[in-house]
């Protein structure tokens, strides 16, 4: 069994970084500001929603996992939130290359 | 792969990782220092500070890691941020003051020379260090609380807690006594205004009641786990602050008679508890055995509420309104 | 298996340093809070391995708080470091 | 080589950096900020004397852990402190720069109060 | 609770419970006076002004006759785990007189700063009673605090409660010195506590009695005993980090004044004297004293001469707190013991003390009284003093009264403290500190007599006062004066460490001399080196004798002028910044290798 749950954090994590950087490359080599916002939310939903996932298997109880779902969640809310006001920004900054 | 080379590899493991750690922090650090504007180099000192609180986890000392991301990065972050964007303005002409290398390369050098000085007194610390964890820890029992962090501040040291609430008071009546006369007993800080169906409003209503939950949480798990008034607090007066920001609230009136109150709850319930224990106990702020988790929990819940508002009116700042406008 | 979560907490603190050097580059404000935002999620993600690494429970507590603070700071961010000299007149930030 | 010796080395370096700040930028507001930082570098020098003393149990002495959270929320006051003073001068005179010579020097001009 | 192995053997003295009260009663008057607000407000603080000064009365009198400390444990719990709060002489001393000075200073504020009848509560008095409320509190914690970071925290406290009253009218000069006074003492507290961290790193304990039988004179220890004190000197603003305070001092009103020049910074300074004399007699070593008392010398010197040369009357005294700040940390290398390598708390150390009790009641008077003349011409120009001494009797006399106190005439406080510091000099073979003390006096004298020259000079229109004064403003500043005027007939022998016989042998004779040629030779150096509208002043010269007086002031003058510019270079922010670093690192190496 505990194997088992070491394998899904194995790959839970593993596949959540991969995001990260998938997120962190596009924020660096995409092309203009709208696009690189677009990259960076995978970071944020994917990315840190596999990690949560990955470390649920360790987490101690019951209430220590609810909360790591409650701390993606709450990443979630504010994330979508300052991405729509970043957009605002940009677009009033006109899109830049 | 015997068990010595297992036990040093992951060791050296760990060696790397904190060194990583440390780097990443120094580079938020020297950045915080070296940027040209202001407002990337606070962008870049809330980062140190974030990167602080995993140094403070990894330190063993979860209790100042929640007090560092609550305060040291976040709120802290935040007074920065707005300060920088109303100084905006007054950048350019500073940059003429920018000091040359006659007084760079002094200061750089004697900083050095300091910073040198206190590596080296890192590197000659006692072994084994001293430490009074045992002695706190012998002494739990007297307040039945399983958080030594909780143990000192609120028992131990509780003069340092009462004295250190008190300073909190103080920087808020130094922050509003810079109001200009007209604007005594009016609102702090400008009125902010959001559409009520934008995106800022929804999370202005969707975040606060989770703040709410989670702060008031930090506090109740603080007796036995890390956590405590000052962190719970914090929380609080951010989320308090999301909601002005996003308009849905204004700030009281300074000159409020429940404002004035609230503000006091902490320090005085603090300061009413210490003084019956003068009167009817052993000492000045001294619990007798039987009530002393009761105790200390009416005074945290009493402080979370003062700490609450006055870090939210450290951060709003002084009145900026006529009163009645 | 706290090899790997150390050497992922080591990748997540690569990327955080990464997202340090886009807020220096800028060039506009836009990408700075971009990156902002990238520093605040993975020094969560950071933190949450952390915790499991080197076994402090709490470190879900810090993330917690960090999470809402981390929003917070950068909702206000957002809200203040864009207007050039924060005026806050009706709709300044968001009904454009 | 020890987890607290690599940030007390961290600590003494911030610490050096802070001092730089403070005294080369002609900005208050960076000089608040390294303030700040002098500040942060002090307590984590704090924590790692904590951790060091790790005993009966604890992952690290108490009675440090407790005084730097004491710390943090005695610089937090000071930095709200200094940065309504900031922002006033500012409102003020237009200007936020501590020269002596750049406002007229200590009220030659005072104004009955 | 079990007492730890370590602990002191010490419990709570009968009484101690005072040493709680002294602490709590100005902080919680300061609680209650914000929740009252409005007019109310004054009225809780002025009363809480009487019941503070019982309480400090009231702790001279428990005090052992043994001259054992009272001590009480905060909360039950000993030290190290605890923090403990004690009363020793120097403790109590500082106690009385703060006491006295903030209940003058409060019955002089009465008129200043009054919330009027129509109005429902007004920023300024709102602001000025709790902030001294919380300055006292502040004081009585810093002198009663067994523990080093309890220091730290009622250091911070005592700023926080000082820096808005610079500020109170919001004139932008003075957001701008408060603002440089707050960044500086930020500055200092911070290197204060990473002091405070080492010392806890090294020894496991912050407690004073517990470090002061540990602590050992090694590289950790000089290296937090240099930032410390160098932290402890910005906040009190010894040459040459005193950048923040002529600007500060000068431009808050008159009470707050007060409260800066003469409580404050008395403050920082005690903590030094607990640190050196206390916590580590032992280590700083010959070097370390004579390097501090030489950074004093230099404050009398700038100071002094700089305030000779001040158009404005704050100006001037700000100045002069300067000098009397240098003054005090002469006595470092005269309680230096050769024979023991230690601090040895003896007769210099009382000397400091009482100069640091004198000056704080002087000064307070000092600027009260300036701050009548000000209100009741409309200005502080020393020049156009002219008249006010016929037309403000009382409030000249209190300003005279507390310079003749500063300069050490008897029986004044400062004239018991010269007395015992010139012993100490002589004791230890120190001459050149002999000399120090002495020019000391004469540069006091010297601006006090420029001041009253100016004056006492009748006006050639009768003087038009702008403001009435009240006469208890008056009677305050008088009182204050005369406090410090009869400070050196107390017997301080039950306090303080005063050796046998100090008090009584001098006689009429000595007295008059010793009180009048500082006076002379001050005179002299004031029509040197003041600005006098008409020069030559009115006294007759002629021929050679004026081209001998002429000359001597001329060149005078060039090195006045070049002190004047070091002076305004030292008090950029950066040179200051300069020197607090290069003061710290050469302090650790004084201690290090001057031994």
């Amino acid at each position: 069994m505990s194997f088992v749950l070491d394998i899904v954090t194995i790959i839970a994590v593993s596949a959540g970084a991969f995001f990260f950087l998938a997120g962190t490359v596009g924020l660096l080599r995409f092309p203009d500001t709208l696009t690189r916002l677009h990259a960076l939310t995978k970071a944020d939903n994917l990315g840190l929603g596999l990690m949560v996932l990955g470390l649920l298997p360790h987490a101690g109880s019951l209430r220590d996992g609810i909360k790591l779902i409650c701390v993606w969640l709450i990443v979630l809310l504010a994330g979508a939130t300052v991405s729509q006001l970043i957009g605002y920004v940009a677009r009033r900054e006109g899109s830049r290359p | 792969m015997t068990f010595a080379s297992m036990a040093f590899g992951s060791m050296t493991f760990a060696l790397a990782l904190e060194i990583v750690l440390a780097a990443v922090v120094l580079t938020g650090a020297v950045w915080a220092i070296a940027a040209r504007e202001t407002l990337p180099a606070v962008a870049g000192f809330v980062a140190y500070g974030l990167l602080l609180s995993l140094v403070w986890v990894h330190l063993g000392a979860p209790d100042v890691a929640l007090t560092e991301a609550a305060i040291g990065s976040g709120l802290t972050g935040a007074l920065l941020v707005g300060a920088a964007a109303r100084l905006r303005l007054s950048e350019v002409p500073m940059a003429v003051e920018h000091p040359g290398v006659i007084l760079r390369m002094p200061a750089a050098v004697l900083s050095v020379t300091v910073a040198a000085a206190l590596a080296a007194s890192v590197l000659l610390l006692p072994d084994p260090a001293p430490t009074l964890a045992p002695s706190a820890a012998e002494n739990a029992a007297a307040t039945s609380l399983g958080n030594p962090v909780t143990n000192v501040l609120m028992a131990f040291r509780a003069m340092d807690t009462l004295l250190e609430k008190i300073v909190l008071l103080l920087a808020l009546i130094g922050v509003w006594s810079l109001a200009p006369d007209r604007f005594w007993g009016g609102r702090p800080g400008p009125r902010h205004y959001a559409d009520p169906q934008g995106v800022l409003a929804f999370v202005a209503r969707v975040l606060p009641p989770v703040g709410i939950i989670v702060g008031i949480y930090i506090l109740w798990t603080s007796a036995d786990h890390p956590g405590g008034a000052f962190q719970g607090g914090t929380i609080l007066a951010a989320m308090w602050l999301l909601v002005m920001m996003a308009g849905l609230t204004d700030a009281p009136p300074v000159g409020e008679r429940r404002l004035r109150l609230l503000l006091l709850a902490g320090p005085v319930v603090f300061l009413v508890i210490g003084l019956s224990g003068l009167a009817f106990g052993d000492a000045f702020l001294a619990y007798p055995m039987a009530y002393a988790k009761p105790l200390i929990l009416a005074i945290e819940f009493a402080m979370i509420l003062t700490i609450a508002v006055t870090l939210g009116l450290l951060v709003a700042g002084p009145p900026e309104r006529e009163p009645g406008s | 298996m706290t090899e790997f979560l150390t050497a992922a907490l080591g990748f997540i603190l690569a990327i955080l340093a990464v997202g340090l050097v886009r807020i220096l580059r800028g060039p506009g404000d836009a990408d700075r809070m971009m990156a902002a935002q990238l520093i605040g999620t993975s020094g969560i993600a950071a933190l949450l391995l952390l915790g499991t690494v080197s076994g402090v429970p709490a470190a879900v507590d810090v993330a917690l708080t960090l999470a809402l603070l981390a929003a917070f700071t950068s909702i206000a961010f957002v809200k203040k470091g864009t207007a050039r000299f924060e005026t806050d007149a009706p709709g300044s930030t968001e009904a454009e | 080589m020890s987890a607290a010796t690599v940030f007390g080395l961290c600590a003494a370096v911030a610490v050096g950096l802070g001092l730089y700040g403070v005294i080369t930028n002609p900005q208050p507001l960076r000089k608040v900020l390294a303030f700040n930082l002098i500040g942060s570098g002090v307590f984590t020098f704090f924590g790692v004397v904590a951790r060091r003393g790790a005993a009966a149990g604890f992952g690290g002495d108490p009675i440090p852990q407790a005084l730097v959270i004491t710390g943090i929320v005695v610089a937090f006051s000071a930095t709200a402190l200094a940065i309504a003073l900031l922002l006033r001068l500012f409102q003020a005179t237009g200007s936020a720069t501590l020269r002596a010579d750049a406002s007229t020097s200590a009220g030659s001009h005072p104004s009955k109060l | 609770m079990t007492p730890d192995p370590t602990a002191v053997v010490e419990s709570a003295t009968t009484g101690a419970f005072l040493l709680v009260l002294s602490i709590v009663v100005p902080l919680g008057g300061a609680l209650l006076a914000f929740a009252a607000g409005g007019r109310y407000l004054e009225r809780v603080a002025l009363a809480t002004l009487p019941v503070g000064l019982a309480i400090a009365v009231a702790i001279a009198f428990t005090r052992p006759s043994t001259g054992a400390p009272l001590v009480y444990l905060l909360g039950g719990w000993a030290p190290p785990l605890g923090v403990a709060l004690r009363a020793d002489g120097l403790s109590v001393v500082m106690l009385v007189i703060v006491a006295v000075v903030i209940c003058g200073i409060g019955v002089f504020a009465c008129a200043d700063f009054r919330t009027a009848a129509e109005e429902v509560e007004a920023r300024a008095p709102f602001a000025f009673w709790i902030l001294l409320l919380a300055v006292w509190g502040a004081l009585n914690t810093v002198f009663l605090s067994g523990d080093l970071f309890t220091l730290y925290v009622a250091l911070e406290l005592l700023t926080f409660a000082a820096v808005p009253l610079v500020c109170l009218d919001g004139r932008a000069e003075t957001l701008q010195a408060a603002l440089r006074y707050l960044l500086f003492a930020l500055l200092g507290s911070v290197l204060y506590l990473v002091g405070t961290t080492l010392l806890y790193g090294v020894y496991g304990t912050l407690d004073i009695v517990l470090l002061s039988r540990q602590v050992r004179a090694e590289p950790a220890t000089f290296i937090a005993a240099a930032l410390m004190t160098v932290g402890l000197l910005a906040k009190t603003a010894l040459f040459p980090l005193h950048l923040w305070l002529p600007p500060a001092h000068a431009g808050a009103p008159a009470a707050g004044s007060a409260v800066l020049s003469a409580l404050v910074v008395k403050g920082s300074f005690f903590i030094v004297i607990r640190l050196w004399f206390d916590v580590m007699p032992a280590v700083p070593g010959f070097a370390a004293t004579q390097l501090l008392a030489a950074l004093g010398a230099a404050a009398i010197l700038f100071g002094s001469v700089v305030a000779l040369r001040q158009e404005r009357l704050k100006l001037l005294i700000a100045y002069s707190t300067l000098a009397q700040i240098g003054y005090l940390f002469l006595m470092f290398p005269l309680a230096f013991a050769p024979e023991s390598e230690e601090l040895h708390s003896g007769g210099a150390l009382s000397g400091g003390l009482l100069q640091a009790m004198s000056h704080a009641a002087a000064k307070a008077a000092m600027f009260m009284s300036a701050g009548l003349i000000y209100a009741a011409l409309g200005h502080d120009r020393i020049r156009g003093l002219g008249g006010i001494g016929r037309a403000l009797p009382m409030s000249v006399l209190a300003f005279a009264l507390g310079g003749v106190a500063l300069i050490g005439v008897p029986p004044g406080g400062a004239y018991l403290a010269k007395e015992l510091l010139l012993r100490s000099a002589v004791e230890t073979e120190q001459w050149w500190w002999v000399v120090v003390i002495q020019a000391g006096g004469i540069f006091t004298s010297a601006y006090l007599v420029l001041v009253l020259v100016h004056a006492l000079v009748p006006a050639d229109k009768p003087v038009a006062l702008r403001a009435h004064v009240p006469w208890y403003q008056e009677a305050a500043a008088l009182s204050l004066a005369l406090c410090s005027l009869l400070l050196g007939l107390v017997h301080w022998e039950a306090y303080l460490p005063v050796p046998q016989g100090t008090q009584s042998s001098v006689s009429a004779l000595e007295t008059l001399t010793s009180a009048l040629w500082p006076i002379l030779a001050g005179g002299v150096l004031a029509i040197l080196l003041g600005r006098w509208s008409d020069w030559p002043p009115r006294i007759p010269l002629r021929g050679l004798t004026e081209a001998i007086i002429g000359r001597v002031r001329r060149n005078a003058l060039t090195l006045v002028e070049t002190l004047e510019r070091a002076d305004l270079v030292l008090r950029q922010w950066s040179a200051a910044g300069l020197s607090l670093l290069m003061l710290a690192i050469v302090l650790g190496a004084a201690m290090l290798v001057g031994r």
